[in-house]
């Protein structure tokens, strides 16, 4: 994947999680309409952002393979028929709309105690980025080593103790 | 839970005799027949096996957090996962934790599994604590969070509790002659569960394969995993019931055996194996008194009869 | 000399008895006119009090039984040299 | 010691006074009635005494250096085998073979045996040493040796089984001393000392009834914290501490049958005559309670694996290895124990009290080293926590041997008494 080759910014750069820009989408949306880039900086602690480039992923893989019913086309996984086969199309189609960036805040996890909650294991934005994208890049042979796609921040070498913050001693490793 | 304390204290002072009667009884039942609640508001984590891509995320964000030494390796640098760990010609071969890291990721390579499997090692967070039962000092604690704790100003470096834990998780720092003491993980308690706020590990997992909540909803959540996806789970939560229940709980894409948990781990509490004795030592304090002295007068009878014949003052 | 002695120690020990006689004749009459006292005792000394794990049951529960142990070990051999000694005919 | 029994007139002090009459000083008594010189000169001819020179220089260093620089430095006690040999052998090994107080105090002063008289001094001092080199060995062994009354007084942890042991160590040492001070005081001179002792015997050996019972029970229930580590056969979740406690009655009989015999074959000199002539039968009549143990003891261990239903473990190699413990370390001794019972033959229940000796203390280093963890891997002691362990048990020995050079315990005080 070379993303960054030829990525022409001209349409804006959308971070994600910003439901304002899709709620006054009112028509059915295909590939074209999708932004280019897509830029990821939930992990800005450790990594710098990712740019996704989601054109490019719109030619290799089907519009639902990560947004699940939100395009409204009706879903095959049995146990999502069972309520959404006639679900229209969603009024919110970025991933950050549903898949939380503090999943274990103390609000959300409050969200549990909800007995009508149905979907009670949607995981976090983090988890669903990586579950969807390492999921598939397994699958079809595209990267999944975290650096091949996220560039170590300073603050996460440090973390790592990686680059500079490597162990120069052999730390103190008894016979234990 | 809160409330059923506050009812129960108001009962009592309530002084309503009857009512102070049925509270008793009533937590007599309860705890007679060893239904305890286990703190049910408590928190957990459940490991996703399927999930893990071993990244060592968790260990060094672990490592960050709770201030632990430097590594031999860098986090990123995975030869460590095909290491052979020999301690000196003795140890074992795999990863553990130890006085120097709370967790640890283990590669597994399962045959019929085209890739590798990942399983994170720390502290389960038991709901009956072994190392709590069996610390002669009270160095442990089991947190309404959740979370097992251990205080190293009382601790006396006995070590019981490493023969008790069934997991093998608490480590002992062989290494200090002045400041030993032992290392485990805590559930980042003092830092974060105490806010409500997840361990740092948790957090920093990039594919969730740690879901922190609440453990009766982790277990619920669990079962649906383990329902909607037949074929990608084993039916079996590791820690629901393993050593009466712990606050961590594992699903696994294969046998438990096979990435390394001890699957003969019983499926009650540690204590349950210790009560048996630990009632007999009342019995013996109380009985072997009378019994022993009543033995005496018996066995001297003769004595004490010529005593009595002597003088009935002389004992 | 030695009946000086033992008159002591039968007094002490008669002494003993009365007070334990006593201690738990009160806890008796307690526990069985539900008096307010009695149960402030018992939330007092953990006899009343909520448990949410069966460790902290016992490490409880054993606290209680040892302190009666050591009571009752301090107890006997009071008892029993009472018992001993006859009234002087 | 060829001084003592070459030179007669030299045999040391069993009295007061003098033979001039005039009274022996408590350094006196200490140095055995000889010049330090003298002192000195037996000292160094004693071959023993060179061993456990060596034995001394080599050991003190290694131990100052696991107080120095922690434990790691000198045992391979790890995350998996957190106890080693200092508990394997000093605590758990050492313990059942001090069983020997309470039974002799039992069979004397309880149940008024006088005939065990002579023998019973010695088996009350071998309890106290037993215990208090135990609780040396403890000491090497702690993470943190100066809390060590934190149990007691600072933070309690009533449901721990290590909170009974640490209690009863504490409480029987003490009943020990005092068990054993009436020949301190006899030695010392103090009657008035000894007669407060004796007023309280049978108190003091009640207590030690309940704490030996509680204390040897407490060693093996701290194995049924390890239901899933310890080897099954090795472990009974509901017995285990009835054979601790069971297996601790011969262990402590046949102890003091061998160190009785050592004494006999050592320290003849120092033994009065009474003492030699009876050792014989006493032996006997020692062994004859151990075989009663013995056969119980063989019983509910099989009691035990019925109880489990652990028998198809005994097919297996673990299971032969356990078998064959049972056969040399119990069936065995018994056998001959029998027989010599029954033929009077006090020497082949000396051989046998020491394959007993050797086989509770193998017995307990199967169960707290070899078959614990017997899924993961075996653990071999680091060299230097052997050294360790040798000297602590050097001192043992010493110590043993001074009491016994000097105290009123297996001869008669000829003074006042």
């Amino acid at each position: 994947m070379s993303q960054g080759k030829n990525v022409q910014r001209t349409l804006c750069i959308i971070a994600v999680g910003s439901a304002l820009f899709w709620s006054g989408l009112g028509y059915a949306m295909d590939a074209s309409d999708a932004p280019e880039v897509i830029t990821m900086d939930s992990l800005e602690n450790h990594y710098d952002p990712v740019e996704f480039n989601h054109l490019e992923h719109t030619e290799m893989a089907a519009c639902t393979d990560c947004h699940h019913h939100t395009l409204g086309i009706p879903p095959t996984n049995e146990s999502c028929v069972k309520c959404h086969e006639n679900s229209p199309e969603a009024d919110v189609l970025s991933c950050g709309d549903c898949h939380l960036t503090d999943r274990f805040g103390i609000e959300a996890l409050a969200t549990l105690d909800d007995p009508q909650l149905y979907h009670r294991g949607t995981p976090g934005l983090k988890g669903a980025y990586h579950l969807n994208c390492v999921g598939c890049h397994q699958e079809v042979g595209g990267p999944i080593g975290c650096e091949d796609c996220h560039t170590m921040k300073d603050a996460g070498k440090k973390m790592f103790k990686a680059g500079k913050y490597a162990p120069v001693s052999k730390g103190e490793k008894g016979g234990h | 839970m809160k409330n059923k304390i506050i009812n129960r204290r108001n009962f009592i002072k309530g002084g309503l005799g009857g009512a102070v009667v049925a509270s008793q009884l009533k937590g007599k039942e309860s705890q007679a027949a060893g239904a305890f609640d286990h703190y049910p508001d408590s928190m957990g984590v459940l490991v996703d096996v399927t999930r893990c891509v071993g990244c060592r995320s968790c260990e060094a964000a672990c490592n960050q957090e709770q201030g632990l030494p430097e590594p031999e390796k860098p986090f990123n640098d995975y030869s460590v996962f095909d290491e052979v760990h020999p301690h000196g010609g003795h140890g074992r071969e795999e990863r553990r934790t130890t006085e120097y890291n709370y967790t640890i990721v283990n590669k597994y390579n399962v045959p019929g599994v085209d890739h590798p499997l990942f399983r994170k090692i720390q502290c389960n967070h038991c709901l009956e604590p072994a190392c709590l039962t069996s610390c002669f000092v009270n160095a442990y604690s089991k947190t309404p969070e959740g979370a097992v704790v251990y205080d190293p100003t009382v601790c006396v470096g006995c070590r019981t509790c490493m023969i008790a834990c069934p997991f093998y998780v608490p480590t002992f720092k062989y290494g200090s002659a002045f400041k030993p003491r032992i290392m485990k993980c805590v559930f980042c308690h003092e830092t974060r569960l105490k806010e409500g706020r997840p361990p740092a590990c948790v957090e920093i997992c990039p594919q969730e394969a740690l879901t922190f909540g609440k453990r009766t909803d982790l277990l619920e959540m669990a079962k649906s995993r383990i329902r909607s996806n037949p074929d990608k789970y084993v039916d079996h939560i590791y820690g629901e019931k393993e050593a009466g229940g712990t606050a961590w709980l594992y699903l696994s894409p294969v046998e438990f055996d096979k990435v390394g948990f001890d699957v003969h781990v019983p499926h009650e509490p540690v204590i349950n194996f210790v009560r048996d004795f630990l009632s007999i030592v009342p019995m013996v304090l109380l009985i072997w008194p009378a019994l022993f002295t009543g033995f005496h007068l018996l066995s001297n009878r003769k004595d004490a009869k010529s005593q009595h014949d002597e003088d009935n003052q002389e004992v | 000399m030695k009946q000086v002695v033992n008159n002591q120690k039968g007094l002490i020990s008669f002494i003993l008895m009365v007070q334990i006689t006593l201690a738990f004749g009160m806890m008796l009459f307690g526990f069985i006119f539900q008096a307010e006292w009695a149960k402030n005792f018992m939330v007092g000394v953990g006899m009343i009090k909520p448990m949410h794990t069966q460790v902290d049951y016992y490490t409880y529960i054993k606290g209680i039984e040892y302190l009666m142990c050591v009571y009752y070990f301090m107890t006997f051999p009071v008892f029993y040299m009472f018992l001993s000694k006859k009234k002087k005919k | 010691m060829k001084l003592f029994t070459n030179n007669k007139q030299e045999v040391p002090i069993v009295d007061h006074c003098k033979p001039d009459g005039s009274k022996w000083s408590i350094t006196e008594k200490l140095l055995l009635g000889l010049s330090f010189q003298d002192y000195k000169k037996q000292f160094f001819r004693n071959p023993f005494n060179w061993a456990f020179i060596i034995i001394f220089l080599i050991g003190t260093p290694i131990l100052i250096e696991r107080y120095l620089f922690g434990l790691g430095t000198v045992t391979h006690s790890s995350s998996d085998y957190p106890w080693g040999l200092f508990l394997g052998f000093g605590l758990f090994g050492m313990v059942p073979l001090s069983a020997s107080g309470f039974m002799l105090g039992t069979t004397v002063e309880l149940f008024g045996r006088k005939d065990f008289h002579p023998i019973e001094r010695l088996a009350l001092l071998n309890g106290l040493l037993g215990y208090f080199f135990a609780v040396l060995f403890l000491m090497v062994d702690l993470g943190m040796p100066w809390r060590l009354p934190y149990p007691m007084f600072v933070s309690l942890g009533p449901a721990a089984v290590l909170f009974l042991v640490a209690w009863h160590v504490a409480t029987y040492l003490s009943v020990q001393v005092a068990e054993v001070l009436p020949s301190f005081f006899e030695w010392l001179g103090w009657l008035k000392g000894k007669r407060a002792i004796r007023s309280m015997v049978l108190g003091l050996t009640v207590s030690g009834i309940i704490l030996s019972t509680l204390h040897q029970g407490a060693l093996g229930a701290l194995f049924t914290y390890a239901p899933g580590k310890l080897h099954p056969l090795w472990l009974s979740a509901n017995f285990q501490w009835i054979h601790f406690f069971c297996s601790s009655i011969f262990g402590g009989l046949c102890m003091v049958i061998v160190v009785s015999t050592l004494i006999k074959k050592f320290m003849a000199w120092r033994c009065d005559d009474h003492f030699l002539e009876t050792l014989d039968n006493l032996s006997l009549g020692l062994a004859k309670g151990a075989t009663l143990a013995m056969i119980t003891y063989i019983v509910i261990k099989f009691v035990a694996i019925a109880h489990d239903k652990e028998w198809a473990y005994l097919l297996t190699g673990w299971g032969q290895y356990y078998l064959l413990e049972i056969t040399v370390a119990v069936v065995l001794p018994l056998i001959l124990c029998v027989w010599a019972i029954r033929n009077d033959n006090a020497t082949v229940v000396r051989f046998a009290a020491l394959i007993v000796v050797l086989g509770i203390i193998w017995n307990r280093l199967n169960t707290a080293l070899i078959c614990y963890n017997w899924h993961l891997y075996q653990e071999i002691p680091h060299w230097k926590e052997v050294a360790i362990t040798v000297l602590v048990y050097s001192s043992y020995i010493i110590t043993y041997r001074f009491i016994l050079y000097r105290l009123p315990i297996v001869y008669e005080w000829k003074g006042e008494k």
